[in-house]
């Protein structure tokens, strides 16, 4: 089982947002698209019969428009959202059927997730936002005050350590979420658009840090991103949503040469076109 | 006819806390309502309230006036108010301390051995500080006195200090009329040994049998020492029968010196008191069913206290 | 008239079922206000009574300091109680002060998980929303007396009087407060692999910090508020001067028996307040005083 | 003994002031009570006595329909209301409800602006929260009597009393919940050029309505909580079978008087709970009614 | 001064975050750093000495480290933050002496901001929350209900006008933040970050929306991102900051080709690494 240590596997999974997703799911499933549905029951689909193996030790790329479901999928991976249907398998194990403690163990040890929108602890500081995983695990504030100084340390925010976190700016908030997903060491780690906010020094200083946890620990990495160009640097696998649905894998050469249709192209195109775009 | 009451005010009688002043009240109300056309209505309140309201003129009656409390006192003094009538015949209320008959004598019934056969008068009292136990102040016994702020609170404090009984007893206070009460009740009903303070006519003297304990005879002298908080140098002293008046507003009074005469003429015995005010507790009747039902068994008693004509048309209004 | 109605009245079956109670059962309930009373209460407040005016004073001070590092505060709580002293009525003070005491600590011990418990639970929230408005709006003089014929007259029932009606309010405020709080971090820390008591600790009670202190505010407010009821079934203390105060028309005692009791409620809320503020404030405050600037 | 203390007592002054202004003004007050009642209560108490029953429960419950949007509710809660009329206290009910919607109304109309207010300025903070310390803890014992030397007995001191009583928490859940509002929300209305007005009602407001919504409950459960006393004052309704029940030892009639008490005050708070319920709750509760699922 | 119409002039701003912001204004002033007040106040500088001219009608971007006080200083430009010291000019108007009525007026009608953290009205649905800047101006609601439909059909949110915020992807949430400030027709739009958490395709369009508004109708744009390729291509003048301080302004073929110092030529280095980057 030691080659599946670090994969997530899903399989038919349905998310349907709101009261009355009985008849949505039917509707889904007849092939009704998400605009119908909201339409008709007023309910968001979430997604919409997304399967995906997400190998071990890789870092894995999810791209798609703004609403297409990004964020939600990877949610389920943890379990904080429970699926309409489908299965969520990560390392082989069945995390639907995991008793609390079991899911718990999951969350602290396996895998860690940086939020889209940061989920800082507002009151408490910097440094004990980043330990606050640990604390959780029972390790004790003073055995991993100097893993905590690195990360803090690591992602530039040295000097930092006591301010809380509405005395910071928005990249720096988003920094305090990566170490503190960073300081917990896990197999997997979760991270829906974590660098959206970072200055494109920085940024790329994670994006090598990213690239050196792969290769050296055999992380698996799952990526949240708009940035073609860092998908295309630090992604193994990419794989693009739309709509809840998944409409491409694949390795970044096949998507960037034989994207599956109109929609992953203009995906692509626009990389070259904005790069290209000369400034006036 | 007029000077009994005027037709356009409607009389406002203290709405009284014990049985035995509702019972008075609504006496009053019934002769000056059924025999001279009297409109009448009754504010409930705390005593002090509508003590106040009467020195105050908000209140014209305030029926069965143990004459005690300083706004009473006062008010009499700046000649706001009357005092008037003698409600209870024999000279008036009694007040002292008493026990549950069962305590001395026991009670076969419920299978109560006597716990203080011996206990007679207040000079037994130390002997049995065991018995009526305080368990906040371990090692004293309990005196359940009146409320704070009741005369009788003061005076039974002094009393202890007359009686010697100050290191063996507490003066606990319930701090209202219903605690006192529900202590008492509680008590009895549990077949507990108990010392309290209590009063006729009362419907507890009505309902249980109790004894009182005899106290050093009275004394004018050693009263006034044992009425005045202030005084250190206390004789012992039991308390005289209370005379039990009706307060009326000196308005009012003057104004309807008719409806002043009835007051002034009522008056009953402690066994019909007591008897009416069983009445009200067992059966949980109001006083206005009870003084109704006492009118109509009894009409020689009230024919005595207003005028023949008026007489007629309360037989009139009771039938 | 009221035609509409029938007529309906439990007012004898209520009161033969109370009688009866305290008939079997009466003796049982007293034994518990006996032991309560020899272990607990009477102790705390001997010892409270025992002790030197100056030494709780000093006590009390030192402990505002610690809590609202703020001379002109502390010496205003301490010149306050020291007029209550002046007013003679330092012993009554010191028993009112050990009923305050139990009753708040067992207000917060019952009220604290209970709402944390009914944030948890929507089902038990419906259950015990009507429990709440009922110890809240049941007139105290409505149970005192079947609570008194069962407990006997004095602290007890004073305590168990007041811990139920200063209990509502911390238990809704502790609910609401925990219900209030931001659903991101709440995932955030699952996501970590919190416990639900990690979660408490860490994120829930924290942030419905402000919330949770409302309704401590609110009912230690309440507490003394019943200071005068408890007097009313014959527990000592500062209420006994307003009783007699009223009792008496002696509107200046009772008025002085009633600021006495307004002093002690603010010396008593402005200390758990401060300990009630998160460490942010404190540090802050702490700044402040040394720093000197707003 | 206690000899650190000086000898200190207003207690004369306060009397003999309390005496004078009463010598003094007493008549004006008086007036304001007459006027207040005469063209106010009275009026206000005679209209809901002259209605039907059937009239007033049926009105009841169509509010509360409105208002909650279930059945089972409304039921319960106009049921409650007629068990009140079978225990033969529909007069007495009809006399506190004219109270209580006068007391609540006042309390909102003064405690909602007091606490917005005070969220706006801490110095007004300051100064206000031991007023309203004082408001929540001096005995209302101790302040009646001189209110009722004042006012007489009656309806009006009884209002006094019940609003002054049920103010603070209102005022300060209100102060509380406006002071929570998210700070990003309120600096992106800023941005758009909202005046303090606009931000109150567009953001302040809506923001802090789960707090407000609970000051509003504690002040309808404290109002109510105040019918007892306002009988001690000559004011009519529920709470004089409460009082009588009490004097008598008649624990069921008191029990009875004092659960109408409670029904009343359930059907106030859930009713307006249900009004404080935002748009967005209120819609989600009607969709979940049609559709059916949770 | 028809000219100024739009412009916005700063002149040696300086804003500290915390007590003893005096103690630390004078330690700027004689020359301190942002890290050493840090470490020996314990004041946050946010801005340092920074004087600017933006001028009128056109796209002026804000690049910088994250933390270097980007939104710090959008801020002051609507006085939403108060300046430790210095001076604000709009439209030759000094913001600064402005009364809170003429603040209220320039803030309706003269600019609008895009906010980093959105700061959407959670109450309120995204129709609301568009509408909103207009129902503060006293606009009706029948009267705008068109124009608002249009710029949440135009941010691509048709569907969602009865969602509420929590309802919403990040991405969806940042449009309502867009759409509510475009609705407004301000002369100055300040966008802080306002595209960071769009997908390419939608962010490309919007890019395009902006430069047709500056062309069109003359709007002055102030920008704050972190992508260079967006800033050269919307970009007419770019201004870069670090640690509170102006590093450099001026076009984007100035800030390419004559970096004033090794940090601006980091950040314009990376953006041809980034994408040179093979894919792996
Ligand atoms: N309210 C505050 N209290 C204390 N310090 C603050 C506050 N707001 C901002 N700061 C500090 O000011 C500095 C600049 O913050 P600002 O938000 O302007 O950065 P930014 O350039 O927008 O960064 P980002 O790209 O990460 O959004 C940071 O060091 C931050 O810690
Ligand atoms: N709690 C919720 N209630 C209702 N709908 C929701 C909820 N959360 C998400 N949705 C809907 O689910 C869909 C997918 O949202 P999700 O957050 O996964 O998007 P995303 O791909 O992460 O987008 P972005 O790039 O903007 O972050 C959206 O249509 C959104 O409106
Ligand atoms: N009120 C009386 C006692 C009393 C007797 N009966 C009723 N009350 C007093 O002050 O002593
Ligand atoms: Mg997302
Ligand atoms: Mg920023």
């Amino acid at each position: 089982m030691n080659d599946t240590q670090g994969s997530i596997e899903i399989k038919q999974i349905y998310k349907i947002f709101g009261n009355g997703s009985d008849t949505a799911l039917s509707m889904l499933k007849a092939g009704a698209s998400k605009q119908e549905v909201l339409a008709k029951v007023g309910c968001n689909v979430g997604l919409n019969n997304v399967s995906l193996n997400i190998p071990a030790g890789k870092i894995f790329v999810i791209m798609g428009l703004s609403g297409s479901g990004k964020s939600t999928l990877v949610r389920h991976f943890n379990r904080l959202i429970e699926p309409s249907a489908g299965e969520i398998l990560v390392n082989g194990q069945n995390v639907l059927k995991l008793a609390p403690s079991g899911l718990r163990e999951l969350r602290r040890k396996t895998m860690s997730m940086v939020f889209q929108s940061f989920g800082l602890l507002p009151h408490k500081t910097v440094s004990d936002n980043v330990g606050y995983g640990l604390s959780l695990r029972g390790e004790k504030k003073a055995e991993v005050a100097e893993r905590i100084q690195h990360w803090i340390d690591r992602v530039g925010l040295k000097g930092y350590e006591h301010s809380y976190p509405d005395e910071l700016s928005g990249g720096m908030r988003q920094r305090v979420g990566l170490a503190r997903a960073l300081v917990m060491d896990p197999q997997i780690l979760l991270m829906d658009e974590a660098f959206s906010a970072l200055d494109p020094l920085i940024r790329h200083d994670m994006q090598t840090l990213l690239l050196e946890l792969q290769t050296t620990l055999q992380k698996t990495i799952v990526f949240i991103t708009h940035d073609l160009d860092e998908a295309l640097r630090i992604g193994a696998h990419i794989a693009i949503l739309r709509d809840g649905e998944l409409v491409q894998t694949g390795t970044p050469e096949q998507i960037l040469n034989q994207p599956a249709d109109d929609y992953v192209r203009r995906f692509v195109e626009k990389r070259s076109q904005g790069a290209n775009t000369p400034p006036h | 006819q007029s000077n009994v009451c005027s037709p356009d005010q409607t009389i406002k009688f203290a709405g009284i806390t014990w049985e035995s002043g509702q019972l008075y009240t609504s006496l009053i109300r019934n002769l000056l309502e059924m025999g001279y056309g009297c409109k009448t209505e009754v504010v409930t309140g705390s005593s002090a309230a509508t003590e106040t309201a009467l020195v105050g003129n908000d209140l014209q009656v305030w029926v069965e006036q143990w004459n005690r409390t300083d706004i009473v006192k006062k008010g009499q003094e700046m000649g706001k108010i009357r005092l008037v009538g003698d409600l209870l015949s024999g000279g008036g209320a009694i007040e002292g301390f008493f026990v549950p008959d069962y305590v001395v004598k026991g009670d076969a019934k419920r299978g109560i051995k006597a716990s203080a056969p011996d206990l007679k008068s207040v000079s037994d009292l130390p002997k049995y500080k065991a018995l009526f136990k305080d368990d906040e102040e371990p090692g004293k016994g309990r005196l359940l006195s009146c409320p704070v702020g009741w005369d009788c609170e003061k005076i039974n404090t002094q009393k202890l200090k007359a009686y010697k009984l100050e290191g063996d007893y507490t003066n606990f206070r319930a701090g209202t009329g219903a605690a006192l009460d529900a202590a008492i009740t509680s008590a009895i009903e549990r077949g507990k040994p108990i010392l309290f303070y209590y009063w006729s006519p009362a419907s507890l003297m009505g309902k249980y049998k109790l004894v009182q304990l005899q106290e050093p005879t009275y004394n004018e002298k050693c009263w006034d020492t044992l009425k005045d908080i202030k005084v250190k140098d206390v004789c012992p002293s039991a308390s005289p029968k209370n005379k039990l008046t009706v307060g009326v507003s000196t308005p009012f009074a003057t104004s309807n010196p008719g409806a002043v005469a009835v007051m002034e003429k009522l008056q009953l015995n402690a066994d019909q008191i007591n008897g009416a005010v069983v009445q009200m507790t067992d059966r949980k009747a109001s006083s206005d069913v009870v003084a109704r039902e006492f009118m109509k068994a009894n009409p020689a008693v009230w024919q005595k206290w207003v005028s023949a004509d008026a007489a007629n048309k309360i037989n009139a209004a009771l039938k | 008239m009221n035609s509409i109605f029938f007529d309906l009245s439990f007012v004898d079956q209520i009161n033969s079922a109370v009688i009866r109670l305290v008939a079997q059962h009466g003796d049982f309930f007293h034994d518990i206000t006996r032991i309560l009373l020899i272990h607990f209460l009477v102790p705390l407040e001997k010892f409270l009574i025992g002790l030197s005016p100056v030494v709780v004073l000093l006590g009390i001070g030192v402990l505002a300091w610690h809590a609202l590092r703020r001379w002109t505060t502390v010496v205003a709580l301490v010149a306050g109680l020291y007029l209550i002293g002046c007013f003679g009525l330092w012993d009554k003070l010191m028993q009112t002060l050990a009923l305050m005491l139990v009753s708040t600590t067992l207000t917060i011990a019952i009220g604290l998980p209970m709402g944390i418990w009914m944030s948890a639970s929507p089902r038990l929230r419906k259950v015990l929303e009507p429990v709440l408005d009922v110890m809240q709006t049941l007139p105290t003089f409505v149970y005192l007396v079947p609570v008194l014929m069962l407990f006997g007259l004095g602290k007890v029932p004073a305590v168990l009087a007041t811990v139920i009606y200063a209990l509502p309010p911390l238990v809704r405020l502790t609910d609401l407060g925990i219900r209030q709080v931001d659903k991101e971090v709440v995932e955030a820390s699952r996501s970590f692999g919190s416990t639900p008591w990690q979660l408490l600790i860490n994120v829930n009670l924290p942030l419905a910090r402000p919330s949770i202190m409302a309704g401590l505010n609110q009912a230690v407010m309440m507490a003394l508020a019943m200071v005068v009821i408890a007097s009313m079934i014959g527990s000592r203390g500062l209420g006994e001067d307003v009783l007699s105060g009223i009792n008496n028309m002696d509107m200046g005692r009772g008025l002085q028996g009633g600021f006495s009791i307004v002093i002690l409620a603010v010396v008593i809320d402005r200390i758990t307040q401060a300990y009630g503020k998160g460490r942010r404030e404190r540090q802050a405050l702490r700044q402040k005083r040394k720093g000197g600037q707003a």
